[in-house]
C-alpha cells in the first residue's frame, strides 16, 4: 500500500507536535480556514519564531509543524521564496533540497483534494505576515 | 430475519454495473459512497445511448416522428415515477433537476404565496442543507420563522421539541428528511404526517436517501411533499422530482418562466399551463429522465424488499464488525435505520480517514456531508462516512473493516 | 465566398451521427429540427457512457479516486466552456439545466437586487418566452416595467424603437436574442452592447440559437450576461450555461440554497460561496456537464469558420430553392442572417405541412416556436420551421422543397 | 406516401366547407382553443343543426366540418354517445360503422400530436351542450 504521504515525519510531527499552542504573548497572527471541511489554523510570529493552532486533519498539522520549523530565523522575502518552493512541491511531488524536511509533503501532490490541507498553513502565515489576521484564505473550495 | 423474499444475487446484479470491475490504485474498486450518488447499471446508460442514437428530438412541440417518440418515452417517465411512489395522478409529478431544486421549487412558489410573513417552517436538526437553505433564505425573503426539531441521543427526533416547535400554531410546514444521510434514521413518517395534519400544517419528506432503500407510498405516508434526486437512484445526474399532491400543485405560480410552462404568451401578459407543465420551464432534461425511466424500471425488477433486506443485513453486519475497531466511534443509533454509517476514530482525521482507505480501493466519503448544522449538534466536525447500495457485498464492509484497522495502527 | 476554409465533410461528419442513418417512415431520415434540439455525435455518447462506466462519483466533496476524477473532468468543462465564448476567466462559468434557467437565474437575483422598483428592463418583439416571461415575472413580484423594442419588417431591431425605449434612462438591463429563433435574423451585438452601456445599462444575450452558428466572443462583444443551452450544441440535455462578469456575478445573491453553494451553514445562518458556485446548488449535471465538453470538443475540432460557412451556403441555397415554390412566404430577410427558415403556405396549415412532411421523413418544426408575441406581429398564429446543423446536406434542403411541392399540390 | 390521413374527403370538407361562419342569430355556443397551436374553434347550435367558426389547420376545418353533418338532428344524449365512439376512432384508427363520414379521420390515431386537431370541434360541442360557453377544451397540451 503506497501510504507514502502518511510517512514517519509527517505522522510524527502530526502527533507530537514541537510549536502547538497559542503563545501567551505574540508580535503578529493570520488564520485560515478551509470551511469545506472544518479545518482551521492560525499562526502566531513570536520575534523571529512561529508557533500554531491546527484543527484538523494529520496532514495540516505536520504542514503547520514543518512550515513553522522552516520560516523560524526568516525574514518575510524569505519566507514568500519558500512558500513559492512549497506550493511547487505539493503541486507536482517534485521534491527540492532548499526544502528540507517539507519534503516529507511531497506525497500531497497525489491526492488533489487535500492540498489545502498542506497549504492552508502558509495562507495564513502570510496573512500573518501581511498585518492582516482576517486575510487567510476562507474559501471553501 | 424475513425469509418472506428471495435474497439478492448480487454478484450477478454486479455485473450490471461496469464500473464496479475497475481497479483503484492497483486495487479492487470498493465503493462505499452510494449515498452520495449511486452508479449506473448498463440498463440505464443503455437507455441514454438508446434515444441519442436513435429517439431523439425536443420533445412536446414537435410534429415530427422522432418529436413524438422522444416526448412518449419523456413523458412515459412520469407514470412511472407516479406507480414508483404511489401517487394519486402523474401529474403530481414534477422533473426538477435534483432533490435540492424541488426543494427550492417549493420554497419560491409555495412558500411565498401560501405562506405568510410570520408563519413558521420547521426542520429537523439532522438536515441536509437543502432542506435548510432554502428556509433561511425564505425567512430572510419573505418573513416567514425558521423553527429547529431537536433530535435525541440516538439520533432520533426528538417529539418533545416537535410539540413544543408546534406549541403556538405557527407552523404551517414541516419538511423532514425521511433518512438522514449521516446518521441512517429513518424518521416515522405517517405518524409525522398525521402530527402535522392535525395542527394544520402541511408535511414535506426530503426522500433524497430514503427512496433508495424501500418502497415509499405517497399516499400511505399522506406526504403533501415528498423530494428525491435521480442520481443516488441509480439514475443520471440532472434529473431530480418533486412530488406534490394535485390540490397543493394547482394553487402554485410558476418558479421559471419560458417554454412550455405557460399557456399563453402575449408581450404584456402570460397565462401558465396546468401542472406538472407549469414548473417544467424550457427543454426539459429529456435524455436524463429517460435514463431515470430506465433506473427506476431497474431497481423495481430487482425489487425494494429483496433491496431492504440486503440493505438490512449489510448494515446489522457493518455495525458488528465496525463496532470491534478499538477507538471507532459511531455516530447515530436510531432504532429503525438504513444502510448510511457514519464514524469518527480516535486520533485519526475523517480526512486522513478517506486518504488512507482510497489508497486501499475503498471509497468513502469524508466531511460534514453537507449536514454542518449537524456536525455541531454531535460535536464533530466531520465524520467518514460508508454507504451501501444494492451492489454492495459483505466482503466490501470486512474490507473496510481491514483497512480501518490499518487506519489505526498507521495512526496508533 | 470566402475560400479561407477548408469545407466541411458533411458526408464524413454524418458518419458521428449515429441517428442520421434511421429510417423514418421507411423513408431517409432528414432532420431539419435542429434549432429545438442538435442530434448528438458518437462523441458525446461515448464521453457520457465513459464517465458512467470507468469514472462516476459525485463531485467537489469527495476524497476518494472516482470523486477526484469526476470533480476533474467536470471542472475542467468550465475551462472548455470559458475558452469556448472567451470569458475572462472560468468563475465566470454557471452551470444551470438550460437557456431558460440561466435567464430565470439572471431575474431572481441579479434582478431583484440589482434592480429597483421603477427601474426598466427592454427585450424585442422577437425573444423566446425565455427573454419574456421571466421579465415579466419579474415585473409582477418586484415592480420593474417591461419594455419592448420594436422590429422593422426585415425582422430586424428598430433602431428608433431601441432609442425611444431607452428614451427616460429607466432602463437597466437590455436583454435580446443574439439570433432568433423564428425568423433567423442576427443582431449586431457589439453596437448594442455599446448603446446599453452608452445609456447606463447592462446588456444580457440569449445565445441558445447564435452559440451553435458562429464563434461568439463574449469580451469582444463586451456582453454582461450571456446564456446558452448545451443541447442544441450537439450536447445533451439538462446543462445549460450563464456567464456573467466577475464583478456582476460577485454582486448577486444566490439563486437556489442547498449544498455546494455555501461557505458555512449554521441553524439560524449561511453564508455563500464565492462565484460560480454559489449558484450550482446541490448535485451537478455531472454526467451531461461532460457531455457538453464532449460537444464543445467536438464543434471546436470541427472549426466554426467552417460551421458558419457551411451554414451560410445551405442557408443561402435554401432561401433559393423556397422561394421558387409558389404560395410559399418566407418570414423575415434579415440582412445577416442563420440557418433558421420560418415560412407559411397559402391554404396550408403549419401543422398540416409538418405532419405531411414528416411522412416523407422530413422533420420540421410547426407552431409558435415558443415565440407567440412575435407570431402576432407576423400576422401569423404559427409557421413551419427548418433549421440547419453542421450535419446538413443541401441534398435535404432539395427534399425539403420537393415535399413542399407535395403539399402544395395537395392543398392547392 | 401515406397520406392517408388527408384524403379527399378530409381535404375537400376543409377547402368547401358547408357549415362554416357564425349564424346571425343561434341557440347555444361554445369553444375550444389550443393555446399551443393557436387553434381555434366555435359551435352554434340553431336549432337542431349545428355551424362552426374553425380557425387552424385542414384537420381541424374538416372534423369540425363532419361533426356538425352527423351531429344535425340529434339530441344530447346521441350525441355523446357519437363523441365517444368518434374519441375510440381517433385513438384507435378502428373505423366504425355509426360513424359515418367521420371515419375519414380515422389516419390521426398514427400522429398522437395531431389528435386535439381532431377532438377540439367536439370540446367546444360539448360545452355548446352544456351551456357552458367557456367551458370548451382550453388546455395548453
Ligand atoms: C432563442 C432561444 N432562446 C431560448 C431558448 C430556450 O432554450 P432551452 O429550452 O434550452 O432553455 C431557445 C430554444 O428553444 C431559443 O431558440
Ligand atoms: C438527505 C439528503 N437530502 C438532499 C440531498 C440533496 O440531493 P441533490 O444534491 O441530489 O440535490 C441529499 C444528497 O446529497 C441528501 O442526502
Amino acid at each position: 500500500m503506497n501510504e507514502a504521504l502518511y510517512d514517519s515525519i509527517v505522522l510524527d510531527r502530526a502527533r507530537h507536535p514541537r510549536h502547538a499552542g497559542r503563545p501567551a504573548a505574540f508580535d503578529a497572527m493570520g488564520a485560515g480556514e478551509n470551511r469545506m471541511c472544518g479545518d482551521q489554523v492560525s499562526i502566531f510570529r513570536v520575534g523571529s519564531t512561529y508557533r500554531h493552532e491546527a484543527v484538523g486533519c494529520a496532514i495540516l498539522a505536520a504542514s503547520a509543524e514543518l512550515m513553522c520549523d522552516a520560516a523560524t530565523g526568516k525574514n518575510a522575502g524569505e519566507i514568500a521564496i519558500l512558500a513559492k518552493s512549497f506550493e511547487q512541491l505539493v503541486k507536482t511531488g517534485q521534491a527540492s533540497p532548499e526544502l528540507g524536511d517539507l519534503n516529507a509533503l511531497a506525497g500531497i501532490a497525489q491526492y488533489p483534494s487535500r492540498l489545502r490541507c498542506a497549504t492552508l498553513p502558509w495562507s495564513a502565515l502570510k496573512a500573518s505576515l501581511a498585518g492582516d489576521p482576517g486575510a487567510g484564505d476562507r474559501d471553501h473550495d | 430475519m424475513s425469509q418472506a423474499t428471495q435474497p439478492l444475487d448480487v454478484h450477478k446484479l454486479r455485473e450490471d454495473f461496469p464500473i464496479l470491475s475497475q481497479k483503484v490504485h492497483g486495487k479492487p474498486f470498493v465503493f462505499l459512497d452510494s449515498g452520495a450518488s449511486a452508479q449506473k447499471p448498463k440498463q440505464v446508460i443503455e437507455a441514454m445511448r438508446f434515444v441519442m442514437e436513435a429517439q431523439y428530438a425536443n420533445v412536446h412541440r414537435g410534429l415530427h416522428y422522432m418529436s413524438e417518440k422522444a416526448s412518449d418515452a419523456y413523458e412515459a417517465v412520469r407514470d412511472k415515477v407516479a406507480e414508483l411512489i404511489n401517487a394519486g395522478s402523474r401529474d403530481e409529478i414534477v422533473f426538477t433537476r435534483n432533490a435540492t431544486e424541488s426543494v427550492n421549487l417549493v420554497a419560491y412558489t409555495w412558500g411565498r404565496s401560501a405562506l405568510k410573513p410570520g408563519d413558521a417552517v420547521a426542520v429537523s436538526e439532522m438536515e441536509h442543507h437543502a432542506n435548510l437553505v432554502p428556509w433561511q433564505m425564505l425567512r430572510d425573503a419573505h418573513g416567514t420563522a425558521l423553527r429547529i426539531v431537536k433530535i435525541t441521543e440516538s439520533g432520533e427526533l426528538d417529539w418533545d421539541s416537535l410539540e413544543e416547535v408546534f406549541a403556538d400554531g405557527k407552523v404551517k410546514l414541516l419538511s423532514l428528511t425521511h433518512m438522514s444521510n449521516v446518521l441512517g434514521t429513518y424518521t416515522p413518517v405517517e405518524r409525522l404526517a398525521k402530527f402535522a395534519h392535525e395542527r394544520g400544517a402541511k408535511l414535506m419528506l426530503d426522500g433524497a436517501q430514503a427512496i433508495v432503500h424501500r418502497a415509499v407510498d405517497v399516499r400511505a405516508i399522506d406526504a403533501d411533499f415528498y423530494v428525491f434526486s435521480g442520481h443516488k437512484l441509480y439514475g443520471p445526474t440532472g434529473i431530480g422530482v418533486l412530488y406534490a399532491k394535485a390540490e397543493i400543485l394547482e394553487q402554485m405560480p410558476p418558479f421559471m418562466g419560458g417554454g412550455d410552462m405557460i399557456a399563453s404568451v402575449g408581450y404584456q401578459n402570460s397565462t401558465w399551463a396546468k401542472p406538472p407543465h407549469r414548473f417544467e420551464a424550457g427543454t426539459p432534461a429529456i435524455i436524463e429522465t429517460i435514463g431515470l425511466g430506465a433506473a427506476i424500471d431497474y431497481v423495481r425488477a430487482v425489487g425494494f424488499d429483496a433491496i431492504a433486506e440486503h440493505e438490512r443485513h449489510l448494515t446489522e453486519h457493518a455495525l458488528g464488525v465496525l463496532s470491534q475497531i478499538e477507538g471507532l466511534r459511531i455516530l447515530g443509533s436510531a432504532q429503525d435505520r438504513g444502510g448510511v454509517i457514519s464514524f469518527v476514530m480516535k486520533d485519526a482525521h475523517a480526512h486522513d480517514i478517506a486518504t488512507l482507505l482510497d489508497r486501499q480501493g475503498i471509497a468513502v466519503r469524508a466531511g460534514h456531508h453537507c449536514a454542518e448544522p449537524l456536525m455541531g449538534r454531535l460535536g464533530v466536525t466531520s465524520t467518514a462516512r460508508a454507504s451501501f447500495g444494492l451492489y454492495t457485498l459483505p466482503e466490501e464492509i470486512d474490507a473496510l473493516a481491514t483497512g480501518l484497522e490499518r487506519v489505526r495502527k498507521i495512526f496508533a
